[in-house]
């Protein structure tokens, strides 16, 4: 029984972290800005399309073709972010949520046109496949190596928004965006890098979620559910409420399935409705 | 009282808000124009029918009330299975079963409406999204009342009043959906210029005031949803009448995705901005998936984009300020 | 005690912390009927607190508030209102995109129960806004009645908040600096206005304009530190040497 | 109102009815298809089948040309089905209805096909049921049960006698574990446990894990194509659940090109039941296959392509029994019976049921010349669907 529960942790907080890396930008976004992107799914999938074809036509090893994904991802949020979100700051949620909307449909084609509809494969070194024993219980190799990534991920990220300048000013950028502005923060700056590292680490998430749950012009309307779930479990602009929210959704979700397989579908629901009815700002939101 | 005229003539002025426009009129009779001039567009036109009257039931909530919701499929789904399984279990007359469906559809939204009233902004959103989803689930967990996945089967519609068939053509399906949409839109539209719905601009307006006035705003939103989920509901019978099926898709987070999108589209909080984005979306998704199946999405989206840039307050709203400044 | 029954509005060891601040610390205050009382103390005293706890928006640490003899304390805000407690906001708290018609027809159909009624025409409320129109017309805003409120002046916002409490038909008025913002010689206007207020209303002001407060107020709170320093007729009020201290007190030096 | 539409309609379907008859030269087929959205790569695929077909067949039969009418219903949509087959019939004047990727899409239009008396050719939507609902639907890709029924009971022949079944909770799923369960139990194994995943899963870890747990002799799953099988496939190896330690069995959907590039050695030994085989040694097959490839740029064909291909090949034949007569009970009459040689096999249609009988293939992953494959270990000849009249 204990290592049926550790092996269901070990699975459901795997799944968590990759939910972490593909929502954590949109919190941090949303908790600064208040805009709403629901296209930030989208940046996980043209991520994910990255590394399959870094890997693919250029022969690129995996481990390369994840910080690639990341650059790449992070460099187009700039682009998008400059030329189009910043006209949209204003503009009020409904119009927020129209216009990105329209920007996951446009994704999805350009995916469709450029990459076709297969579903793409990721070829994972030997040395990530498989699976390893540890006290009778057989953990596998590339789940705990996304748990190795995003837990660095975590860590670089709380460290720079704890100690460095950067982070110093998102903090305040988050907490209270007029009064920064009026300590003569540059707001629209910080958000522009936020959204960049943001867009970057969906980039990664998705690069690495190939693997795990395929990629395909679908992959941004499908995980936007997800993502929006960790989002609001979490609470919006905490780093450690994405990361709880994302670990206790993909906990939830093994868990519930493999304890009430009958019940497994409705878990991650009933779990979200519950935890905003008597939490509505999320377990970590401030506001 | 001295001033017992100007009383009067406030009320003349509260009148002239809610009287018939010339382009209404005009409207409506153009509505009747697919019956002469497209007849083979009538099923489409009837399909646009029935999500322009599941767009008005969002824009009550969401328009009028401030109800932001990304699952209001359930309620369209509620009302296409209760009027599909009616039939199946041997009650195939339309009318009647139509109106089960809504009141069906109406109770569900009232009782859910407790919870919905408890939250806001982002879990709003994010409470009515998991509620669809559930309900989703549950269609698909209850496969021998529902079909599953494969959809319901042997729905079988009476004619209309023992005399109206519904034909291939689709005569009768729009004249059926037609009517509906026009009787539903005639009572939001009195519901908005009601008493009520002063209240719902009010909650809209300012919610903080309105319990500084008095206002029971909770149960005015509770009374309004459990509407909106019948007149959702009413459409969700409506295509499960006039088409015979009803599968999962009915209940979808899509569904309820594109009915916000036609919604804003069209413009918010002004009911025709609701029909009007739905024939926008939907024709334009018609006649760019007749040219390319596979990429019409691509103009959707820019559509979407464009219309957001240049046309904040949706394409109505943006015609609304084109025809103020003519005047 | 004879008096009881004139006691409209009562209010007993009321208490608010937020955290380790007290704000509200054993508040008691009984206005009687047709009273016209104002609160006064310097900023920070917590009077926007207690009027808040008064009305519901707050809900109190310790103590209790009764209503014409009923308690009320663990009442929502919207049912005080309903018993005939009212107030005003300090910061026009109002429906920008509706008329004034339209706001106070709002509040008398609230009132009466008739907003729920979804099936009948606004303009069928024939009753409802002849007395909107009444009280719009009491408070000099017959003119502008059909005009949305967000292009009113702000003077006549002002009224407006006064507007759409009366239309509750208090017994109880809280007007939380009804004249805040207003120009000097406009905010006497308006409080010629408050002070023709039906007499059985019981009206409760906050006020920083001492000339104001000496003026219309039959009697005086002196609100210090969340606490109740001297309850009193202006006169004893004026001539309290406390209350000159720390509430007047700049003006000596 | 009412009424005079009701008499417009009379008009209007006269008109159009003899004004059809008269000028048409071209047959018109109208495809439905999800083109768009979730299974947009099934839409694709058929459609690619649909096309090879043309191309190496020429789009002319019986002195007419073939002209195809694609309409997307944008994923399971089986009321936008119903209205484009409604379209396709009153506007666009189709002659034949095909494609139906999706099973409740193809019950949707269902209705549309006997009221409009056209031919409907389902080219994969694989519930028994389809057929069923219009004496005007021919079938010519697969059912469920035809697959799994017998595929159960090879397994008990095989000496498997406990199988744990693991399916997507959905109507394909279920009729698979019910099919399969079937032979299994038939011949006389028993079922140790079921279990169902929800159809939209993006991990399966927790209920491999339960597989795992109950360590059965073999195991059945049947997943939806796309991501899932490989992702499931992983899964079972992460937990130690590989042959030759347990039987891992499937729906060929299991192991498809892609899924199996993505498994890598981990697919080895995975035994599934398919009626199509992408390396079956047969020269008909290579040549749809080369074609194929050379067409999509060296996308390999698979169960969708084939359904396609193969319901152009009926379309064209039943129009040459006609001679180019599209009434529809004439066409059904010549699908019915129609027996020919596909690049799957030989196969023809139940004169009965106007669904597909045809070859069933167990394969085994083997390696073949340093490549892993799909390799055919038995041939089940002539199987028809199980279900049909057993529930009368």
């Amino acid at each position: 029984m204990i290592s049926q529960i550790v092996i269901v942790l070990f699975d459901g907080f795997a799944f968590g972290m990759l939910l972490f890396l593909l929502s954590v930008g949109l919190s941090v976004t949303l908790g600064m800005m208040n805009f709403i992107n629901l296209a930030h799914g989208a940046f996980g999938m043209f991520g994910g399309y990255v590394a399959v074809t870094v890997m693919r036509q250029l022969g690129l090893p995996f481990l390369a073709a994840l910080p690639l994904a990341f650059i790449a991802m992070a460099l187009l949020s700039v682009l998008i972010e400059r030329s189009l979100f910043r006209r949209l700051y204003k503009a009020g949620e409904l119009n927020q949520v129209l216009f990105t909307i329209g920007v996951v449909f446009v994704a999805a084609a350009a995916a469709t046109f450029i990459f076709g509809t297969v579903q793409q494969v990721i070829i994972l070194p030997d040395w990530l496949r498989g699976s390893v024993e540890f006290g009778g219980v057989r953990f596998g190799i590339y789940r705990a190596f996304i748990i190795l990534v995003a837990l660095i991920i975590t860590a670089l990220l709380v460290f720079g928004l704890e100690r460095t300048r950067l982070g110093a000013q998102i903090r305040a950028a988050v907490d209270n965006q007029r009064m920064a502005q009026g300590l003569g923060l540059d707001v629209e700056r910080v958000f522009a890098i936020t959204f960049a590292l943001g867009c970057g680490l969906a980039g990664l998430g998705g690069a690495l979620a190939v693997e795990i749950i395929g990629l395909s012009p679908s992959f941004g309307f499908q995980m936007l559910v997800y993502v929006l779930i960790v989002v609001s479990v979490g609470g919006l602009g905490s780093i450690t409420g994405s990361f709880v929210g994302a670990a206790l959704l993909g906990i939830g979700d093994v868990a519930g399935k493999y304890f009430w397989p009958e019940i497994g579908s409705f878990l991650i629901y009933l779990l979200l409705v519950a935890i905003l009815l008597v939490r509505p700002l999320g377990l970590f939101g401030k506001r | 009282m001295t001033d017992s005229i100007a009383p009067i003539e406030s009320r003349d002025w509260l009148r002239r808000r809610s009287r018939w426009s010339p382009f209404e009129i005009l409207f409506w009779l153009a509505a009747l124009l697919p019956f002469i001039l497209f007849p083979t567009y009538l099923p489409l036109a009837s399909q646009i029918a029935i999500a322009a009257l599941f767009a008005i039931s969002v824009d009550l909530i969401l328009g009028y009330a401030g109800i932001v919701t990304l699952g209001h499929a359930m309620f369209f789904g509620l009302g296409a299975y209760f009027a599909g399984i009616i039939s199946v279990r041997g009650w195939g007359e339309p009318v009647s079963g139509l109106l089960m469906a809504g009141l069906f559809a109406g109770i569900i939204g009232y009782i859910v409406s407790f919870l919905i009233t408890r939250v806001q902004h982002l879990a709003l959103l994010m409470v009515t999204l998991g509620l669809g989803l559930l309900t989703y689930e549950l269609a698909n967990a209850l496969h021998d009342l529902t079909g599953g996945t494969d959809g319901l089967r042997g729905i079988r519609t009476w004619p209309i009043f023992g005399q109206f068939k519904f034909d291939l053509w689709g005569y009768t399906g729009y004249a059926y959906t037609l009517a509906l949409l026009f009787l539903c839109f005639l009572l939001s539209r009195r519901l908005v210029n009601s008493s009520f719905g002063l209240a719902l601009r009010g909650i809209r307006e300012n919610v903080k005031r309105m319990p500084a006035i008095g206002a029971d705003h909770k149960g005015h939103l509770r009374l309004v949803y459990a509407i909106s989920a019948a007149i959702a509901g009413l459409a969700g019978g409506l295509m499960a009448q006039t088409t015979n099926t009803v599968a999962l898709d009915s209940l979808s987070f899509e569904r309820s995705a594109d009915v916000v999108v036609m919604l804003i589209l069209g413009g918010t909080g002004r009911l025709y901005g609701a029909i009007l984005g739905t024939i926008i979306f939907l024709v334009a998704r018609d006649q760019l998936a007749g040219i390319n199946p596979q990429y019409w999405y691509f103009g959707i989206g820019l559509l979407l984009m464009v219309v957001v840039l240049f046309m904040p307050t949706g394409i109505l709203g943006f015609l609304a300020r084109i025809v103020d400044r003519r005047k | 005690m004879m008096a009881d029954e004139d006691i409209v509005l009562r209010a007993e060891a009321l208490r608010k912390n937020f955290g380790k601040l007290e704000v509200t610390r054993d508040v008691a205050i009984s206005l009687p009927r047709g009273a016209r009382h104002a609160l006064i103390g310097p900023n920070g005293a917590g009077k926007t607190t207690l009027i808040n706890l008064l009305t519901g928006q707050l809900k109190p640490d310790a103590g209790r508030i009764e209503l014409e003899g009923g308690d009320i304390t663990g009442l929502a805000p919207a049912h005080r209102v309903r018993r005939g407690l009212s107030r005003t906001f300090q910061i026009n708290t109002l429906f920008p995109d509706l008329t004034p018609i339209e706001a106070v027809a709002l509040a008398v159909m609230e009132r009466e129960r008739t907003a729920g009624q979804f099936w009948k025409r606004l303009a069928a409320h024939g009753d409802a806004i002849e007395e909107s129109f009444t009280i719009l017309g009491q408070l000099g805003l017959a003119d502008v009645a059909t005009r949305t409120t967000r292009t009113l002046p702000y003077g006549q916002q002002r009224l407006l908040e006064i507007a759409l409490a009366l239309a509750t038909r208090p017994r109880v008025l809280l007007l939380d600096e009804p004249a805040a913002g207003v120009p000097k010689d406009e905010s006497a206007a308006l409080f010629s206005v408050i002070a023709g207020l039906p007499s059985d209303i019981s009206v409760l002001f906050i006020e920083h304009d001492m000339d104001i407060v000496f003026k219309f107020a039959s009697r005086i709170i002196v609100l210090v530190g969340g606490g109740v320093l001297l309850e009193a007729d202006p006169e004893t009020v004026r001539s309290d040497p406390r209350v000159r201290e720390v509430y007047l007190g700049h003006g000596h030096g | 109102m009412l009424k005079r539409t009701a008499v417009a309609a009379v008009l209007g379907l006269g008109l159009t009815l003899s004004a059809g008859a008269m000028a048409q030269e071209t047959i018109k087929i109208g495809v439905i298809l999800p083109y768009s959205g979730p299974f947009a790569d099934a839409a694709n695929q058929l459609q690619a089948g649909i096309d090879l077909y043309i191309a190496e067949h020429g789009d002319e039969v019986a002195g007419r040309k073939i002209e195809l009418i694609k309409r997307d219903t944008g994923g399971p949509a089986p009321d936008v089905a119903r209205r484009l087959a409604q379209e396709l019939v009153v506007r666009d004047n189709v002659d034949i209805l095909a494609g139906f990727a999706l099973t409740p899409e193809a019950l949707g239009a269902a209705e549309i096909a006997t009221e409009a008396q056209k031919l409907m050719v389902v080219m994969n939507a694989a519930t028994s049921v389809v057929t069923e609902q219009s004496p005007y639907i021919v079938r010519t890709s697969v059912t469920i049960p035809q697959l799994n029924y017998s595929f159960g009971k090879w397994a008990y022949e095989q000496g498997i006698r406990e199988a744990y079944t693991l399916v997507a909770d959905y109507g394909p799923g279920i009729d698979a574990e019910a099919s399969f369960a079937k032979g299994f139990t038939e011949m006389g194994g028993t079922i140790v446990g079921a279990d169902r995943t929800p159809v939209a899963n993006p991990d399966f870890s927790a209920y491999v894990q339960r597989v795992a747990d109950a360590s059965p002799e073999a195991v059945y799953i049947f997943v939806p194509g796309g991501a899932q099988p490989a992702a499931i496939g992983k899964a079972l190896v992460d937990r130690g659940l590989a042959p030759p330690d347990i039987k891992v069995l499937g729906q060929g959907e299991l192991t498809h090109p892609e899924a199996l590039e993505s498994m890598g050695e981990t697919a080895r030994g995975i035994i599934t039941t398919f009626h199509y085989t992408l390396e079956r040694d047969d020269p008909l097959n290579k040549a749809y296959v080369e074609g194929y490839t050379a067409a999509n740029n060296g996308r390999e064909p698979d169960l969708f392509s084939i359904g396609g291909y193969d319901g152009m090949h009926l379309i064209y034949e039943a129009l040459k029994a006609t001679n180019g007569d599209t009434n529809g009970d004439a066409l059904v009459e010549a699908a019915k019976g129609m027996a020919w040689d596909s690049p799957r096999g030989p196969m023809s249609i139940d004169p009965e049921t106007r669904d597909v009988i045809q070859t069933v293939y167990i394969r085994e992953i083997q390696e073949v010349d340093g490549e892993l494959q799909n390799v055919i270990v038995q041939e089940i000849p002539d199987v028809k669907d199980p279900l049909h009249g057993a529930a009368k």
